[in-house]
């Protein structure tokens, strides 16, 4: 059996799956690793069916299943917490988040630090008529800060590493998820092909938590040595010094907390769906979407994960 | 205007020459000869435009000759804009099917009136921070700013590279190398020694533009008649006057078909240049929607890009017709 | 049998940009039958060149009308003599072969492949039409030049590709547009029978122009003489010149004739006549 | 090969004839020229390369002349390729010394030896999960597929379009609506409707090729001499055959130009191409190292595309020169 | 004064994918000075146009060498005949004007403005040089057609706006190849007359290609005589039938002179004698 899969290039254990081809050991499935940048890309990917499952923000999701996409959220990667932050660029004169007025701050569009920052905004008593919001990809932000093109940027790793150190953090994720809006990376799979293949995923998702488990009860070891570290290096580009204190900025949920309400359970209630639906919301304000869809749950699937929990 | 026969032939029969007789052209009556071209030229210009279209349908379907006042086998002559618009209504009328009838789902190809919609949408309240007029406004400058400098750099370039040795060894390797790089491979350079204003997105769009009209000068020179060369240098012309005032006019048919090349490549370029740190444009807004999958939006700029370039290239077409009429009679 | 008819024909030119527009031809009539040599000659820019476009098929008349046979001969207008049917007026075809005023022959063919062209284009097979290629290559005297290619000729043996060209291609009808004007004396002689030889054996219709008095005289079963603004036949004349110098080959001999002489005499001055009524 | 004269004075004189007089143009006595070009020609295929470079330097500073065997006036001949040697040499250095030396940060602009450090070591070790060879072999067979498609289906296209007024109609406004039409707008409606695979990214990269292919082969067409054509149809030519063997032939320059315009325009196009989904590629390996300002990484693989890319063209010169020699002689 | 002396050169051009190598000359010595009207003649591919291209500066000779004058003249070649000082010939300039065999009239450009086009080149104002070049273009006989593309003249109108060029812009020296071949035998004679005059009144020295022998012994002061294979120059005849012309004005009247007569007679002997010997 075949099985395509798209994942994006931020620090997470999930890259040893795909370095080590712990899925294609597990299960027996053939699996075709697809790399995207953003989360925009792998909605469209979604779109022409040829991804079967895939890593997205929160905020790329909902705007995939408000568009209609037969797709449903199955296990939160993590929980992004610090690993973005908005951070404004020593002597660009920004104390304040009302000194944001009329400055330039760059955000890759429609992934999860473009909606926490008009979510930010909007907290702040700011429009997006008051703040040159540009849409940068990661690589150009960390090019036009070192020329002080830009006066913030909200970001994750490993830009946001290098930015911090002539910036200052204005606010991270964690505090804006604090304020009802959480976002998170999360795997979403095809429907049809979810239905079709539930031991499989039942398998994937177990070796997601796995591999998470394995994470969070090494901790406070864990370096470049740790092959976890290697395969993250290796796959995501990025210096196998940094993986350490990158991962640390997230949050890996185990399996009671995915299955709670705070994540996949609780079906409307549940946060997942919550924050799928206020994002959308969101996003029809910026005509980014033409209309809600009348119950959000639908696009959250905590079945895979509980089975996985069994295995 | 009839046929004037001078009194030779008995003169001739007198010398004794054999068989020499003198025919008389019969001067045929002038008739009023119905010269259905010209008379349908003559009429069109007065009658109403369902006439006109009827006109047409008849000259389409008329058995092909070799119009008064053309050659035959000229390849390509004839009106085709009758065609055209059918062709365009038919392409129209396909995509409206197929949406509207539900064989497509929106999301992968909208229906042409949501599309139109979505167009009267941007055009009033805007899109992306900005209306259309303010965003087409921002890129055409962007486009024809770097067009203009591309010619005005590019145009002299590839002929000196084309009439110099020296200038082709300096600069042959420099085009050549930069003239396939990817301009998303290197904006992230640009943004870094440019930063992300206006300047990055026109120099990028400026390189793009200049390797086709470089090249396509630099081809047109080897295109002149070395008589014509030859002609000139013989009647004192400095080499310099031979370099202005005969090849650079006998490459201008090449140099034209470049300059279409390249503005059709600055507008393939824009997005690129827009995707840094832009805030209006045309691009900006289609990236934009792209990212979030509106893809009326897409639709509708790609329809607004579509539609400026065609009428730019009407316009370049209109010049070649005026500029090089000589064009396949040098 | 093949017949030719040009009927009342006019051509005008339309001018651009200032130029105004020239009547090219002005009422011409003409009637040309299998084994005319028909030879038209006129002062630069009466519309020689336009008369032969015309019977080859480039361009059509303003108004008036050719007929090309009755017969079903394919290609051949099917407009009957002053009858207006429509404006079908068919193209070239390969039962008219031409040869150029201004070169025309394919500088991406070396001199070989361009003599062979038409054969090629009709199908005959590679071995066999470079033989008859060849043959008529020898004819014109470039025996030595096959593979050279055409910008590599003189401006002379550029022209006799083209002779040999059309010739190979053995077409019904011949129109040959000053094809001896760039020769030397003596090549153009020869050249003069070889075209006598081919138009007597095959009793091709030939339309020729030139401007030799001489050229034309030796040549013509018709002479054609032209006048410009606008152009028009003002003469023709039926000669047998040729029929003399088929029979003793020697051309001096002929042109010092005194028929000959009278003739040429006859012909000056109507071109003499035409300039200083212009004049 | 001495001047033959014959004895034809005497007789003229007999004949009495004014100042007639032969002259015997006086036999030099053939001497032993020094052709300096032939010489250096034939001595230059056996020496070796340092006497071959100082050759050419002398070539180089010997007075302007027309050698023997080439028209005056001929624009831009002469060998240019020392001096392009050169240039590059000189622009490397300079390079070197900039970055070397301290005056720009390695994340502007890393040194050339750093970048030759990152290429051994990318071609070794590899870079975003496979070796270089790896990525442009992927690449590369994107972008030669697309080529022989866009020539394949562009070229027959372009002539057509030329020739016929009803495909013109047709196709015309088909092809100017989408040829400015920028890849990266279209490529999320290329992925929704062909996936991510090899088809979306060879299609992109063909649509980005066919547009310059079609535009030059058409503008070829018009700059066949209409004489040509003439005497092909009446050598008793099908229209067909015009095309093939006249029309096609005769458009041969300006579609070569096309051609070399596409392949530059192909590898432009390959990293939006290589921006979806790709695991091997060049342009995904440049994208890759740009997200992480891997900047060696960046200019590595640009120097990889850039010499790939001009060997490319160098090529097709050749074969330009080869397959049409006339160009100018028309 | 002005001399050209042409010593010993020889042209090989080379042959290419199969082509022979062509001897177009060899050996060709010719000496001529202000004042002088040499015609040359000969069979097609003698080597007329490369020689006349080798004193225009558009070739250079594989072998021998060129001299023009021995004064400081701008542009001339500082060769000393005979005498080896290195590959240094000049090309063309505006001493040297020429009219070619192949029309080299610039499409873009009408007639008018064709015509002025040296003077231009050499900084004349606007209306002096049309006013010049009308002059040239009213003596050719294309004084209606100022404004036409060259495109929409004929081929012996576009010939004679390449001589009207090249007269217009007086050069000291004129190289002209067939200038008159496409031309009606009427507009030939007094194009003929006309390239007299020109050369009686400034005393230019001129290089004619022809074929017509008749024209050759006309104009000529030195008549050269040319064979092919390899291209050489077998006699030369001092003629003076041109002062004989100009001083009657009546071109019958010299051609039918005794003398005319029997130096045609005997230079169609020389032409026939060469190509029976090659044959
Ligand atoms: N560019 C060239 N390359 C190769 N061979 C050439 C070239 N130009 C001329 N030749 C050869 O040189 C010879 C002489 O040519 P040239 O043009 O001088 O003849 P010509 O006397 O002017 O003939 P014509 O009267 O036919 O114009 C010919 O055999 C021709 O094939
Ligand atoms: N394409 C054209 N457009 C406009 N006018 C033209 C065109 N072709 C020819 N003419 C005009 O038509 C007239 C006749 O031209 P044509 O070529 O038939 O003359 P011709 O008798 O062949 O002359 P020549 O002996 O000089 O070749 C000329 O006055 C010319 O200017
Ligand atoms: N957390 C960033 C990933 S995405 O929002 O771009 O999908
Ligand atoms: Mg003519
Ligand atoms: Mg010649």
């Amino acid at each position: 059996k075949d099985v395509t899969i798209g994942y994006m290039g931020m620090n997470n254990p999930w890259k040893h799956a795909i370095n080590e081809k712990l899925i294609e050991k597990e299960t027996g499935y053939k699996v075709d690793w697809r790399r995207f940048y953003s989360g925009s890309k792998v909605i469209t990917a979604m779109a022409s069916g040829s991804i079967d499952i895939a890593s997205a923000g929160s905020s790329p999701i909902a705007a995939a299943v408000s568009h209609g996409i037969e797709i449903e959220l199955v296990w939160i990667l993590e929980n992004i917490a610090d690993a973005e932050a908005l951070v404004v660029r020593n002597g660009a004169g920004i104390t304040s988040p009302s000194d944001l007025k009329g400055k330039r701050i760059a955000v890759p569009f429609v992934s999860t630090t473009h909606f926490h920052t008009l979510f930010a905004l909007e907290q702040f008593g700011l429009s997006d008529e008051d703040v040159r919001l540009i849409n940068m990809q990661p690589n150009t932000i960390g090019a036009a800060w070192e020329r002080g093109d830009i006066d913030g940027a909200f970001i994750w790793d490993p830009v946001l590493g290098k930015i911090k150190k002539d910036g200052k953090v204005l606010i991270t994720s964690r505090t804006l998820s604090s304020w009802g809006k959480p976002t998170f990376d999360g795997l979403v799979v095809d429907k049809k092909f979810g239905k079709e293949n539930a031991d499989f995923m039942a398998k994937v998702l177990k070796i997601a938590a796995d591999l998470d488990q394995e994470y969070r009860s090494n901790k406070e070891s864990f370096d470049a040595t740790h092959p976890i570290a290697k395969s993250i290096s290796k796959i995501s580009g990025s210096d196998v010094n940094d993986v350490a204190g990158v991962l640390d900025l997230y949050e890996f949920p185990d399996f009671a907390t995915q299955l709670s309400c705070n994540w996949l359970g609780c079906g409307m209630e549940g946060g997942a769906a919550k924050s799928l639906k206020s994002t959308s919301e969101f996003l029809k304000k910026g005509k980014k979407i033409n209309d809600l869809m009348p119950d959000y749950s639908v696009f959250v699937n905590p079945e895979y994960a509980l089975a996985a929990s069994k295995l | 205007m009839t046929n004037i026969t001078k009194p030779f032939a008995t003169s001739a029969a007198e010398l004794g020459i054999s068989k020499i007789k003198e025919i008389n052209s019969k001067p045929v009556p002038e008739q009023k000869m119905v010269d259905t071209k010209e008379e349908r030229a003559t009429a069109a210009a007065a009658v109403s435009f369902l006439d006109k279209i009827e006109l047409k349908i008849k000259k389409l379907t008329a058995p092909s000759a070799v119009p008064s006042g053309e050659y035959f086998g000229t390849p390509g002559v004839g009106d085709s804009r009758l065609i055209s618009v059918c062709s365009t209504i038919f392409f129209i009328a396909i995509w409206a099917i197929a949406t509207e009838g539900g064989f497509i789902k929106p999301i992968f190809l909208p229906s042409p009136f949501d599309v139109v919609e979505r167009l009267i949408d941007i055009t009033v309240d805007g899109f992306a921070g900005a209306t259309l007029l303010e965003h087409l406004n921002a890129s055409l400058v962007r486009i024809f700013g770097a067009f203009i400098l591309a010619c005005l750099i590019g145009i002299p370039l590839g002929i000196t590279i084309g009439c110099n040795r020296v200038f082709r060894g300096i600069f042959d390797p420099l085009i050549e190398f930069y003239r396939p790089l990817p301009p998303l491979a290197y904006l992230p350079l640009i943004i870094i020694w440019l930063g992300i204003d206006e300047s990055s997105k026109v120099t990028l769009i400026f390189l793009a533009m200049l390797a086709p009209i470089v090249l396509s000068a630099r081809a047109g020179v080897t295109s002149v008649r070395i008589e014509q060369i030859q002609v000139a240098y013989s009647m004192g012309a400095s080499p310099w006057q031979v370099v202005t005032q005969v090849i650079a006019r006998g490459a201008m048919p090449d140099i034209m078909t470049g300059m279409r090349i390249a503005i059709g490549f600055g507008w393939t370029t824009l997005v690129a240049a827009e995707m840094v740190a832009a805030e209006q444009g045309i691009g900006f807004m289609v990236l934009n929607a792209s990212e979030f999958l509106v893809t009326d939006v897409v639709i509708a700029g790609i329809l607004v890009i579509g539609i400026i370039a065609y009428c730019f290239d009407l316009l370049m077409r209109y010049l070649e017709a005026k500029l090089i009429p000589w064009k396949g009679y040098n | 049998m093949n017949t030719l008819k040009i009927c009342d024909v006019s051509v005008v030119y339309p001018g651009s940009e200032g130029g105004e527009s020239v009547a090219a031809l002005s009422n011409v009539n003409l009637a040309m039958e299998q084994g005319d040599l028909v030879v038209a000659l006129g002062a630069s820019g009466c519309g020689k060149t336009t008369l032969l476009n015309l019977i080859a098929g480039f361009i059509s008349p303003t108004k008036g009308y050719l007929t090309l046979g009755n017969s079903t001969v394919k290609g051949y207008p099917r407009v009957v003599c002053g009858q207006d049917i429509g404006d079908e007026i068919t193209g070239p075809d390969a039962g008219r072969g031409v040869v150029f005023q201004k070169h025309a022959l394919l500088p991406w063919l070396n001199v070989i492949e361009n003599t062979a062209l038409g054969l090629k284009l009709q199908g005959m097979d590679k071995i066999a039409r470079r033989q008859r290629a060849a043959e008529y290559l020898k004819l014109v005297g470039l025996e030595d030049f096959h593979q050279h290619k055409i910008y590599q000729l003189s401006g002379g043996m550029q022209q006799r590709v083209g002779i040999a060209r059309a010739l190979a291609n053995d077409p019904k009808m011949l129109l040959l547009d000053e094809p001896l004007g760039a020769l030397d004396a003596l090549t153009r002689e020869s050249l003069q029978e070889l075209l006598l030889d081919v138009w007597r054996e095959t009793n091709k219709m030939m339309f020729f122009i030139t401007h030799s008095v001489d050229e034309a005289l030796l040549l013509a079963t018709r002479l054609v003489v032209m006048s410009p603004r606008p152009g028009r036949i003002t003469h023709q004349f039926d000669l047998d010149f040729n029929k003399q110098f088929l029979d003793c080959r020697d051309a001096r001999k002929v042109k010092s004739s005194p028929e000959f002489i009278a003739m040429r005499d006859q012909v000056l001055a109507i071109i003499h006549g035409d300039e200083l009524a212009i004049a």
